[in-house]
């Protein structure tokens, strides 16, 4: 129903996401420095879709030409279609945290020591088969816990009242969340951040590539024109947040409006490092995301790279 | 009040003539008029000025505002939506897919009610089937929403008219059972075949149901949309919640909910009057 | 005279779970074309379902109703049926109930009003047209229902105790418009009533019911016409009539 | 059928005999018991294996099988949850929860629409209230219920409660609206006061009503409880919906779903029969 | 005998906007204790209404209504009310209709079943205890409503048109049953009917209403009980008041 039909060249493409995630600042960058437009492209539908699985339903039907999310979300497409591509990077790191309630912070120890400590918690989760629930998985089978058994995992939906406010209220122990939740949580005195991949806490996932943007082959051949141009946009975006601190400061407070400024002033940096260097899928990026996906039992099996990334995506 | 005879009715000019009643007029003051209708307004504006004022003091000191925010926060967001014209564009699109999705509904619903409440066995094979649909937890199902109806207004419409469907159709079903079979058998007496026993005997003394039905779907009507809207949300009331649900902005969610119960109040308020218009033979008390 | 209407061994039974009602059993009864039939009978012997069944309302258990020499499969557009329970819709005004059976006919709006308003004054309503039933009286829906059934122009009238909730005097002033509208058209009427002297007063011809619809006396009645309520009580003739009659529905009882 | 007279009803014994009708025995055939219900079960199974052949058919061929599976599939999955203990597991949860919301929510809207159908004036006033918090989209509430009442079977509880709610309450009010003043004034006349009027006529007659709002709101039991276990857990048929459809896993979806009719066809009986119960009064056709 | 019923400047108006239908004006009446009134009326002049106001069901628009010396506020257990409409619950069966009084009275069980058995015996509906209303004829509903009435065991009757929809038998029958219960007891009745004959046969006194609740005649009937119909006939005592009535119901009209 919505214009995926249209293939002229300066055209449209809708571009779906899960949320409002800080993977997807560099859009909103390119959006509102005009980048889209200095490319001849507008963007047509803007949907938040919530989960992955609505993502690639979207995808198929042809409402969206690309979905943004994470790479469970990619991996879990192409395990059903063999169509689907990897097109763009845009956070190479593993941006979700753990969160604690209180104020107990990161403490010393090591991260097994940590992890350990999580035994028998309750931890809530965006959804079953998100990124979040991996990161649970992956680190409790790394200390040698099971999951299933040694937590309560709890599906809290993508929203940051529920999560911020399940924390709070002592609902759920500790929080596997994607940024900015662990900063605004640490920002509202409700938590603090306990194990942060991003921030080199898990050797394991330094590199992995995670915000991503990914799409169907046909419809990379139907919009060359657009996705190329896509791309050129945010790779300029990518290179905004890599550049002038202080103005990456004021588009994030545009973004994430109604966040407190300790919050954004805690994520202006960590952004700047985990923000993907260039819109091309890097192969060691995604060999690490695929370790990982399939390590942590995610996904069953991983396409390599050459098949997911078409060779003009690459790096 | 006062009452002076105005018309006298004893005189039938047939041979026939009632020594029946009298009309007179009545010269009903403001009060009779309007004092109830004043007394029900007066008392719901003390009611709602309570629920704000305690809402108010509790915020922030009993319950933390985070999580309920508080009147005037709520009024502020809301005059900041409205200045920049957020409110306008999204309360608009929310309003169509709304008003279209509870009309299509309701008069699918109606017509399907109608249909099956007189053809009883077909009803009955029916009803199962019927009722496992309506079962069915529509946002289990949006991924299959997104794919054959797509994200735009046309889902959120469909999603809203298909809970008004089931909740009109199964409440206009169960009236058209209960409906007198005398009157029915008056009709047919009278040469009125299944047309005019629907709309003259089956329509009218089914009424009372069907407008439940009605009242009893508008909230779903909004519900439909504004889930459509979360489903796949880019605009809309719905979008407004969930964004600023994801922003940790209690006061733009209630704010948007705040918008929902004011149209909520008018469809209800325009249930009510037609409910007022198709009821006037009923006795009032 | 032909015969207009006729039962052949009709029997109407109220099945509920194992049981059944008889209310009517084996019935037989030839009303000929233009005749004033009176029927008399207990409460509850099976008057007001033979009627129904006679008005296609009802389908019988067993036999059939001839209605012109054809099997009589529902309801007819030239058989009036005044139900003894009151049918009128309660959401509409007297005017427009009466109005009804014209509307269902396709008559023109304003022939039907005429037409409504002109019965409504006969029935003695004049005045309250605009009134909706439950705003009558007993006595006044009961005639706001006659003016209903009159409405559609039948040509076999069929009425179940049309004039019991009225006072004598208006009672006797609609037999005798009933009277004057019968005698002046080729209608054919079947006039349930408990009221003996009513029955004799206005039929050809007088059937006593006794339990399950048997028919006990069916009896002409001879009596020149018009008649006088007053005259007849001292008319030998009617008399011996109506003793026969008081003393069969008496011997019904045991 | 053959009949045979087994009591005569003619011999009051009394001065006053009626001349009435006679009861008869009736000899009903298999068929005449079960026939009916014969020709609708089998009708429905019909329809059941229609509806199974085409879905079978069509999946893969006309419609893409990611989205709507198909029906040998999903009978596998089930057979896998069944064995591994899945099904029984996260079924009984979902079924307690949804038990324990209907009834509750239930009693609850019956109650008041009782005493507010009752209390016009009262009710008048506070249904604009009543209707702007049914209008409000409950996922949108989700924090809220979060931090309030938790993530454990009492918030699942309580939103399927409070759907319910609405609808049995607006339902039975509205029923009890209907209610037949004569009815009502001739239990005054025998000397009964507001509680007989409540248990002997309100109650008898606005069964109906009171009925299509069970039925109507036992899907919603269903909905509310998947909802809360979409929003906030870790079992139940909502969990196996929403980790089946995040794994694109899309023959678990419709399994649970198609555990989630049966729960719906099985509550839809019950209710069912409490309708035939209760109208045993009423004529049949 | 003092006077147990009185009304005094009773009106009853019902407002619908702007106007508002008169059924009773400026309506004035004394019933003494343990006498039988009947009350005679065309139909639509108000009768019903008078009642509603008298069994407390409906509140006067101006005036009073006063039993043993109180004014009343609503229904009383000892004011029985057969209404011309029926009542019965459409949900119960005769047995459980007529249980009811003595249920909300809190009468045990077994003698409630064995009194509404004895009482439905009475009316003739034996056999029928077990049907539900709507599978009862007419004047059956009518019976079992009287049974029920009297179920409550009322000190005060009032009954509109009780007898109206039975066949002159059972009326007869029940008339005698009627009179058998009243003359044993104390009760006091109004009775409205539409059958002169049946007002005078009863009643201590006769009172015919003209429009609006007028009350045009008001007669004792000093006839020695018990009173034989076919007697009456040619009492000449009888005859006249018959004629008087009558004279007053035609007047009425005009
Ligand atoms: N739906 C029904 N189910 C069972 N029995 C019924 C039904 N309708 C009528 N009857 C029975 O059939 C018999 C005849 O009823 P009907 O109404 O024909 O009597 P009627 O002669 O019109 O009496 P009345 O003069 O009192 O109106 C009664 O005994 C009644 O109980
Ligand atoms: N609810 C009402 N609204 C308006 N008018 C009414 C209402 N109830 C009764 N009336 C009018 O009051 C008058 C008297 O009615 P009522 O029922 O007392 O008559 P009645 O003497 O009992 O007549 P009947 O012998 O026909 O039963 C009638 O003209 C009727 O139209
Ligand atoms: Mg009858
Ligand atoms: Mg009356």
């Amino acid at each position: 129903a919505c214009g995926a039909g249209s293939s002229s060249k300066a055209g449209t493409l809708n571009v779906g996401q899960i949320s409002d995630s800080v993977a997807f600042f560099p859009l909103f960058i390119a959006e509102k420095q005009g980048f889209f437009t200095d490319e001849k492209l507008s963007l047509g539908e803007r949907p938040r879709l919530g989960t992955g699985a609505k993502v690639a339903a979207a995808l198929k039907s042809g409402s969206i030409d690309l979905g943004g999310g994470v790479m469970t979300d990619a991996l879990n497409l192409a395990e059903i279609d063999d169509q689907a591509r990897l097109t763009t990077s845009l956070i190479s790191a593993y941006y979700v945290d753990i969160v604690v309630g209180g104020s107990a912070g990161k403490g010393g120890g090591s991260l097994e020591e940590r992890v350990l400590a999580l035994k028998g918690k309750k931890i809530g989760i965006t959804g079953p088969g998100s990124g979040t629930e991996a990161l649970v998985t992956y680190l409790f089978e790394q200390a040698g816990l099971d999951p299933a058994k040694d937590a309560t995992l709890v599906n809290l939906g993508a929203v940051a009242t529920a999560a911020v406010g399940a924390l709070k209220s002592g609902r759920v122990d500790a929080l596997s969340f994607f940024q900015p939740i662990g900063q605004q949580a640490e920002a509202a005195g409700v938590g603090s951040i306990y194990i942060s991949p991003a921030a080199g806490d898990v050797p394991s996932l330094d590199g992995d590539l995670h915000g991503v943007v990914f799409s169907r082959q046909s419809i990379l051949d139907d919009k060359a024109d657009e996705v190329a141009a896509f791309q050129t946009a945010i790779g300029r975006a990518l290179g905004v947040i890599r550049g002038d601190g202080s103005r990456v400061r004021d588009l994030l407070g545009q973004y994430l409006d109604g966040t407190p400024d300790a919050a954004l002033d805690k994520l202006v940096p960590i952004l700047q490092k985990e923000t993907a260097t260039t819109p091309a899928v890097v192969e060691s990026q995604y060999e690490v995301a695929r370790t990982f996906h399939v390590q942590s039992g995610l996904v069953d099996a991983a396409p390599s790279y050459s098949t997911l990334v078409p060779s003009r995506f690459r790096a | 009040m006062t009452a002076a005879p105005v018309e006298d009715t004893t005189t039938g000019d047939a041979s026939t003539a009632p020594a029946g009643a009298v009309r007179e007029h009545v010269d009903r003051s403001w009060w009779d008029r309007y004092g109830d209708a004043t007394v029900i307004w007066s008392s719901r504006l003390l009611l709602l000025v309570v629920v704000l004022v305690l809402w108010q003091v509790a915020a922030g000191r009993w319950v933390d505002d985070t999580f309920i925010s508080r009147p005037t926060d709520i009024v502020a967001r809301l005059g900041d939506w409205w200045r920049d014209g957020t409110l306008a564009d999204n309360t608009w699109i929310t309003v169509q897919e709304i008003v279209l999705g509870f009309v299509i509904g309701a008069a699918a619903g109606a017509l399907g009610g109608y249909v099956l409440g007189a053809a009883r066995q077909v009803y009955r094979v029916l009803d199962p089937f019927i009722m496992a649909l309506y079962s069915i937890p529509k946002v289990a199902l949006a991924p299959l929403f997104i794919v054959w109806i797509g994200i735009g207004m046309d889902m959120k419409v469909l999603l809203a008219a298909v809970t008004v469907f089931f909740l009109v159709f199964l409440n206009t079903a169960a009236a058209v059972r209960e409906v007198d079979r005398g009157l029915v058998d008056a009709v047919r007496l009278m040469g009125g075949g299944r047309r005019e026993i629907a709309t003259k005997v089956i329509l009218p003394a089914s009424m009372a149901g069907f407008l439940t039905g009605l009242k009893v779907s508008v909230p779903y009507a909004l519900i439909g949309a504004v889930i459509g809207e979360l489903v796949a949300s880019n605009r809309g009331l719905g979008y407004l919640i969930n964004d600023s649900a994801a922003q940790f902005d209690t006061a733009g969610v209630f704010a948007a909910l705040v918008v929902l119960s004011v149209i909520a109040g008018v469809l209800n308020l325009l249930v009510g009057l037609l409910d007022k218009r198709v009821n006037r033979w009923k006795p009032l008390d | 005279m032909s015969t207009l209407l006729s039962t052949d061994g009709l029997t109407k039974r109220f099945v509920k779970k194992d049981s059944a009602t008889v209310a009517l059993r084996d019935f037989h009864l030839e009303v000929e074309e233009g005749t004033f039939v009176s029927v008399l009978g207990r409460s509850g012997c099976g008057k007001s379902t033979m009627l129904n069944l006679l008005a296609g309302l009802t389908t019988p258990s067993a036999g059939e109703v001839r209605y012109q020499g054809r099997v009589l499969r529902g309801p007819q557009t030239d058989i009036g049926y005044l139900t003894q329970s009151d049918t009128l819709m309660p959401w509409r005004d007297v005017q427009r109930n009466v109005e009804m059976p014209m509307e269902l006919q396709g008559t023109p709006a304003k022939e039907r009003t005429e037409a409504a308003r002109d019965l409504i004054d006969r029935v003695g309503l004049a005045g309250f047209e605009h009134h909706y039933p439950r705003e009558l009286s007993g006595g006044m829906r009961r005639r706001a229902s006659l003016a209903r059934m009159l409405a559609g122009r039948p040509s076999t009238l069929l009425m179940d105790e049309p004039f019991g909730a009225l006072d004598a005097q208006l009672r006797h002033e609609l037999q005798v418009e009933l009277l004057r509208l019968w005698s002046g058209s080729e209608q054919t009427v079947v006039f349930v009533t408990h009221d003996i002297e009513e029955a004799v007063l206005l039929g050809d011809r007088v059937v006593v019911l006794g339990g399950l619809g048997r028919v006990i006396v069916d009896r002409r009645v001879d009596l020149p016409r018009p008649r006088n309520a007053d005259d007849l009580q001292v008319d030998p003739e009617y008399v011996s009539i109506h003793r026969e009659l008081a003393a069969a529905l008496k011997g019904a009882a045991s």
